[in-house]
Parts: structure tokens; C-alpha cells; sequence
């Protein structure tokens, strides 16, 4: 077995439609074979984006989530059951996808992310997808990605709107903290519990991120730092925006000598139970 | 439209137009030259002037249009973090925010970033 | 019971995220569970828009998919599973919604749509989701649709690319005939077999499907005609097309007097293996 | 740009880009004056004038930028049944059909319907 072939023959058959197309062929889909795909939080965008991640014959998924199915996630969470109420998340959505694909190979983990384990959890993968819901965690995630060098493809959703980005694109592109130097007070950050939320816009935007995920492993991505928003309601329902490039004082991805300040402790230790994560200790 | 107002259009995104009286698109007509403090109320004629810019118009939605809690769309005289500013489809960073000159039929965005999921 | 309510008490904590949202609230749920949908074609269209219209709490599903799902369809189709592999689409797609959402009421219908089964397999639903994958098909489901004055969400996606348009809304907007008078040539009609498509492409656009039809369903949706493009490769993504008001003209949905010509047998005869629906003989 | 010299771009998408060279963008200058019977091949200066119109812009298209098979982008003078044209994001038809003047900078926009699912 070479990279240059697909592991088991009837894969050939099973994803003959994506690999008939233009520019991506044979070659992306033993990318999307190769890679690897972390997926933090199995709610509203993680489901959608998991399940159109596993069904492109992606090699490995890892799935971070610490929470358990309730009835009420089940009008946007589409990969879990009524069965499977009470059951952790990651587990849930492991057992859709494995009947969706058996090839695939899931690490799937029951753990809240935090700032101790956030570099260790993610390291392993090619393309973090941030499908969270709270401020903290993204702050998190982009800090984590920027210092793993790895693309992050940020969905988030809110009553009828939602918000796609890739940020740390290519190690180039604008990270998080870029765009929105400071985080909000935790009043001005509402979750999906208290703001509400239709079901398929998470959908749309958690489909989308499963889009840019492959994009971005096939090679088929442009590396132009964009925002796409959504509004289900809004004619037009969709706008891009051009994005500025990194900051040369962002604290998390400008370059020694220009970087002004420091990522806050406070940013995130207060909501996800651990201090700023030690890169160097770490070694990244 | 005379040559002394700019026709712009506003608008709000990621639950901001809720403190705008729940609409999300404004039309507004503003004076091409406005107060350099950026004090919004009816200038006397010895004040000095500037172009109308993004910074101006951030304080005149605040004073002229915002129904509640100012403090969830301002903060030390700029937008609140979280909040990112687009000028005609492009972050108001790459246009030279708030020193950005307004011009005819702009369209400026104001949208919150959102966390849910 | 009455109309202004939910039947089952825990419908009200199950849907309490959509509930809270402005504009939607409890009339919309009432109405949504009062609703009826036929989603026609179970594959890469129909998987994630049935998904989120029986996430959605709508009441009554109907499904029209004659086919049976191979392991090729898993790419995109993620409704179906391996263990499904030669089950009836319309089946399999039944067994994962009920599992989601056991109060949904399902026809599962595996026939194929033909000009003589179309008025009497749709008319008992509110609105119709076209998502298929062949001319012809569109063809009778936009006269059917015009026949019955039901709103037609239609979907399609083919390679990066995919189209959605509501046609017929408020039996005031354009159908399909009105936008394309004439079908093109069998030749140049490829399906997804021929030309490829990318898995998630597909799912963008379903989603999007069950938005809109949750939008119309709960008297969101602002009844202007538009045809969203999206290209999964360009930048920007998606544009907004301003659609033309009815033809006066048209065949299938202009007035008696200002009509011109006849809805041509061949159309859809040829493919659908029956003659055009008597539509007068039927009453509508 | 010269007075009698209209920029536009033209744009192609639903899989009609493959007649093009595979190119979805194209950057097009155009007289502003051209022959009334669509002829495309440099004119005689005593033919009959018409403005740059959506109808010479297809036959253009055809003549200078198509790489093969015509027929799946013409047939009868104007397109083939079901390629819809847009006209600054809006549909031809309500823009004139064949007969709409295009001005300097107008996008024109192919596409062709799509069927699968
Ligand atoms: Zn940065
Ligand atoms: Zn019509």
C-alpha cells in the first residue's frame, strides 16, 4: 500500500462521485484518507459536520465532548437518537457515524476541553474544527491552533444567524484573536440555551465547515481569509467579507519582536477550569 | 441628495439589532462635514469639522439611534469587543477604521460575533 | 386539544430553543407540528433536509424514492448506513428519522413519481421538497405543484455547485416553467452518476431546503422570488438572484386567456413512463 | 476606460464554465457600438449600429470565447433552453432579455440549471 492508493478496493466504487471531479480525483480522496479531523463539540454544527466528514472517507475523526444527550438538543443534533438520551455525546455520535462508515476510525472523548489538556487532545490532528458553543473555548481553540500551526474551521450559530471562518490558514491567516482582540464580558456571550436557535441553521453552518475542512485537505482551498455570514431570514441570506491578514501585535500569532501583550489567563482559565497551557514546557 | 449629505446604508447582524430597536437595516443621511469631537448634538458654526468617518458615525448611532444599554455596543469611545465593523463587504481594519471617510451609498455592517452552537 | 397548543407536554422543553426564538415561538411550533411535508428523492438532497424536518417537530413526513441505497450513495446520503446497503431508500430513510424523532408521522412511498401517481401522492401535503435528480422529474413536480397551489422548495447540486429556488410560493411566484420554458435535451441534463458531486455540497443545499420550508411553514418566509447559487470553490460562495415575477404566458401556471401553448406530453413521458396527469378529470 | 470601449465582466457557472476554457471569470472589453445583426468579425464602417446589448454579448461570447460544442450554449439566436442569464444579480428578464444596453462595469452572469440531487 502506497500513499497513492486507496486502502480497500470498493472504496474506489464507494467514493467514485467525488473522485470523478475536476481537480480533485484519486489524490484528494487519499488525502481526505490521510487526514485526520478533530471535531470540538458534538452539538449543533459538530453533528452535521461530523456526519459529512465521516461519509468523504476522512481516515480519523476525533470527536471532544463532555456533555450527554437531554431531549432538547434533539431538534438540531441530528446524529443522536431518542435511544441514546443520557448517553455522553462523543459516544452517541461515535455510533452514528461507525454505522455510517465502519472504516473510520473515531477517538472519541467523554473529557471537557481545557487549557491543560487542549494541546495533547489536539496534536494529533490535521484540521480542528471549532463547533463549541462559549466564547472561552474558542479563545482556546485558536490559541491552541495557532500553537500547533494547524487550520481551525470556526462555525457558530445564534437564533437565525450564524458565522463561518478558517482562521491560522496556512499559518498565514488572521487567527481568532485577530479579528476580535479583546473577548466579550461573559453577559454580552449568550449560549444557544438562552438565545434560542433554529434547528438547521446550525446545519447550514456545520455542513459549510465540513466543506472548508475538505477544501482545505484536498488542496482545493484559495487561503484568502474570509467571513461568511448567514442569516436565514435576510435577503440575501448570505455575505462574505474580506478579512484583514494577521495582526503583527496579536498576542497569540504575531511574530516575536512585534507581538504586543500576552493571552490573558483570565481569557479563558475562569470558564474552562485550568490556566494558559505552558507551549514551551510542551515544546510546540 | 446635496453635496453637503451622505446617503449610507446601516446595518446590524449577530443580535446587535436588538438594541436598535430590532431592525436590522437603517437608511440614514448624515452631513458630509460633522463635529471632530465627534459630538453629535447640533454644532455651533465655531466648532472645527471633519470629514464624516466611521468613528463620527459610531457615536452618532449611539446618541441617535440606540434604544438601550449603550455599553453593549460601545466601549472607550470605539465598538465593543466582539463587535467587527465592515465597510462595503471588507473589515473596516484593511479601510482604516474609524478614520475611514464615509462615502455616498457605503454600506456599513455592524455584527456581533456569536459563540452558540 | 386545540390547534393553539403542542400535544405532548414535553414538546414544550424538546422545542424550547426554537419556541424563545422572535417571530417563532409557540404559534410556530403549533404550526410546524400541524404541518405536512413531502420530501421527493432520498438521496443527497433529501437525507439532510428530512433530517431537519423531522428534527424540526414538523408532524407528517412523506418520502417518494424508488430506489434502493448502494454503497456508493454513503458518500453523500448520510441517512442510510452500511448495515442498509439494498434496503429501499424511502425504508431506510424511515427507520433513522423514527429513531430521531418517534412522534413523526412517515409515508414512506418506494414508487417512483409518475405523471399518473403525482397528483394523488402529493396532494395530501402542504409543502413539497424537490429533490431529485433528474429533468423530467422537476418538470412534473413544478405542474404538480402548480396544480395542487402548493410552495415547491427545489434543490439541486451537481460537482462544487448547487442551486435552490422556491417556486410557486403563495401560488403567486414563479413555477420552474416560468424560469426555464423549455427543457433542455436529455444529453444535456447530467445526473450526479455522470458528473460527480462533492457529498457536502449536496448537504448545504438540503439544509437549506428544510429552512426554507420551515420558513414558509411558520409564516416566516418573505414571499419573494430568488434563486440562491452557491459554488462551494469561488469567492463568494453564494449569490442571490432576483427572479422575474409568473410568466404570463406560461403553460403551467399562466392565466386562462394570456396562457401560450400546452405543457408538452413529452416532457416528462418519456422518463416517467406515463402521460401528463388529467388534471381537470382529477378536479384540481 | 475610453468612451467608446464598456468593461464587464462575465461569469459562468452550473458546469458552463467547461466551455470556457474552464474559466468561471472573465474580464471582457467590449465597443460600445456594434453591428445591429450581431456580427461579430470586425465591421465594415458602413454596417448598421446598435449599443453593446446582452444579445451581441452572447453571439460575441460565442465567436471569440467558446472552445466547443455551440450548441450547449446557443441555439435559435439567444440560449439554449435552460441557461439562465443575470444581469447584476438579477434576472434577465427583468432587465430587457437580449435587447438590455450593458453599461460600463455590469456583471453578466451564464448559468446553467442544474438536476442532480
Ligand atoms: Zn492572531
Ligand atoms: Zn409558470
Amino acid at each position: 500500500m502506497t500513499d497513492a492508493s486507496l486502502n480497500h478496493l470498493d472504496d474506489y466504487s464507494r467514493y467514485g462521485r467525488q473522485m470523478i471531479l475536476d481537480g480533485f480525483g484519486l489524490p484528494g480522496q487519499v488525502a481526505l484518507q490521510n487526514a485526520s479531523v478533530v471535531v470540538v463539540g458534538a452539538g449543533g454544527l459538530g453533528c452535521p459536520a461530523l456526519q459529512y466528514l465521516a461519509a468523504s472517507g476522512i481516515g480519523r475523526i476525533g470527536i471532544v465532548d463532555h456533555d450527554v444527550v437531554e431531549l432538547s438538543n434533539l431538534q438540531r443534533q441530528i446524529l443522536h437518537t431518542e435511544e441514546r438520551v443520557g448517553m455522553y455525546k462523543a459516544e452517541s455520535v461515535a455510533q452514528a457515524l461507525k454505522a455510517l462508515n465502519s472504516r473510520l476510525t473515531i477517538d472519541a472523548h467523554t473529557c471537557a476541553l481545557t487549557s491543560s489538556n487542549a494541546p495533547t487532545l489536539i496534536a494529533p490532528y490535521t484540521v480542528i474544527l471549532d463547533c463549541t458553543d462559549n466564547a472561552p473555548t474558542r479563545y482556546l481553540l485558536s490559541d491552541t491552533a495557532v500553537a500547533l500551526g494547524k487550520p481551525l474551521v470556526s462555525g457558530a450559530a445564534q437564533k437565525f444567524d450564524g458565522q463561518l471562518c478558517v482562521y491560522n490558514l496556512n499559518n498565514e491567516g488572521p487567527c481568532y484573536r485577530c479579528i476580535f482582540p479583546k473577548p466579550p464580558t461573559p453577559e454580552n456571550a449568550g449560549t444557544c440555551e438562552e438565545t434560542g436557535i433554529l434547528g438547521a441553521v446550525t446545519g447550514v453552518i456545520g455542513t459549510l465547515q465540513a466543506v472548508e475542512a475538505i477544501k482545505i485537505i484536498a488542496g482545493l482551498h484559495d487561503n484568502k481569509p474570509s467571513l461568511l455570514i448567514y442569516s436565514a431570514l435576510s435577503v440575501p441570506p448570505f455575505r462574505s467579507i474580506k478579512l484583514r491578514s494577521r495582526r503583527a501585535t496579536c498576542p497569540a500569532c504575531g511574530q516575536e519582536g512585534t507581538r504586543q501583550g500576552s493571552i490573558q489567563e483570565t481569557d479563558y482559565v475562569a470558564f474552562c477550569g485550568g490556566s494558559r497551557p505552558d507551549w514551551e514546557k510542551l515544546g510546540m | 441628495m446635496s453635496e453637503d449629505q451622505i446617503l449610507l446604508k446601516v446595518e446590524f447582524g449577530g443580535g446587535l439589532e436588538l438594541l436598535f430597536s430590532n431592525e436590522k437595516k437603517h437608511a440614514l443621511t448624515l452631513p458630509a462635514r460633522v463635529p471632530a469631537d465627534n459630538s453629535t448634538s447640533p454644532a455651533p458654526s465655531e466648532k472645527e469639522t471633519k470629514p464624516l468617518d466611521i468613528a463620527y458615525l459610531i457615536h452618532w448611532l449611539r446618541d441617535h439611534r440606540l434604544k438601550e444599554r449603550a455599553e453593549l455596543f460601545m466601549e472607550n469611545d470605539t465598538v465593543r469587543p466582539g463587535i467587527l465593523v465592515l465597510i462595503n463587504d471588507t473589515d473596516w481594519e484593511l479601510e482604516g477604521e474609524g478614520g475611514y471617510e464615509i462615502k455616498d451609498r457605503d454600506e456599513i455592517v455592524f455584527i456581533s460575533t456569536l459563540h452558540g452552537g
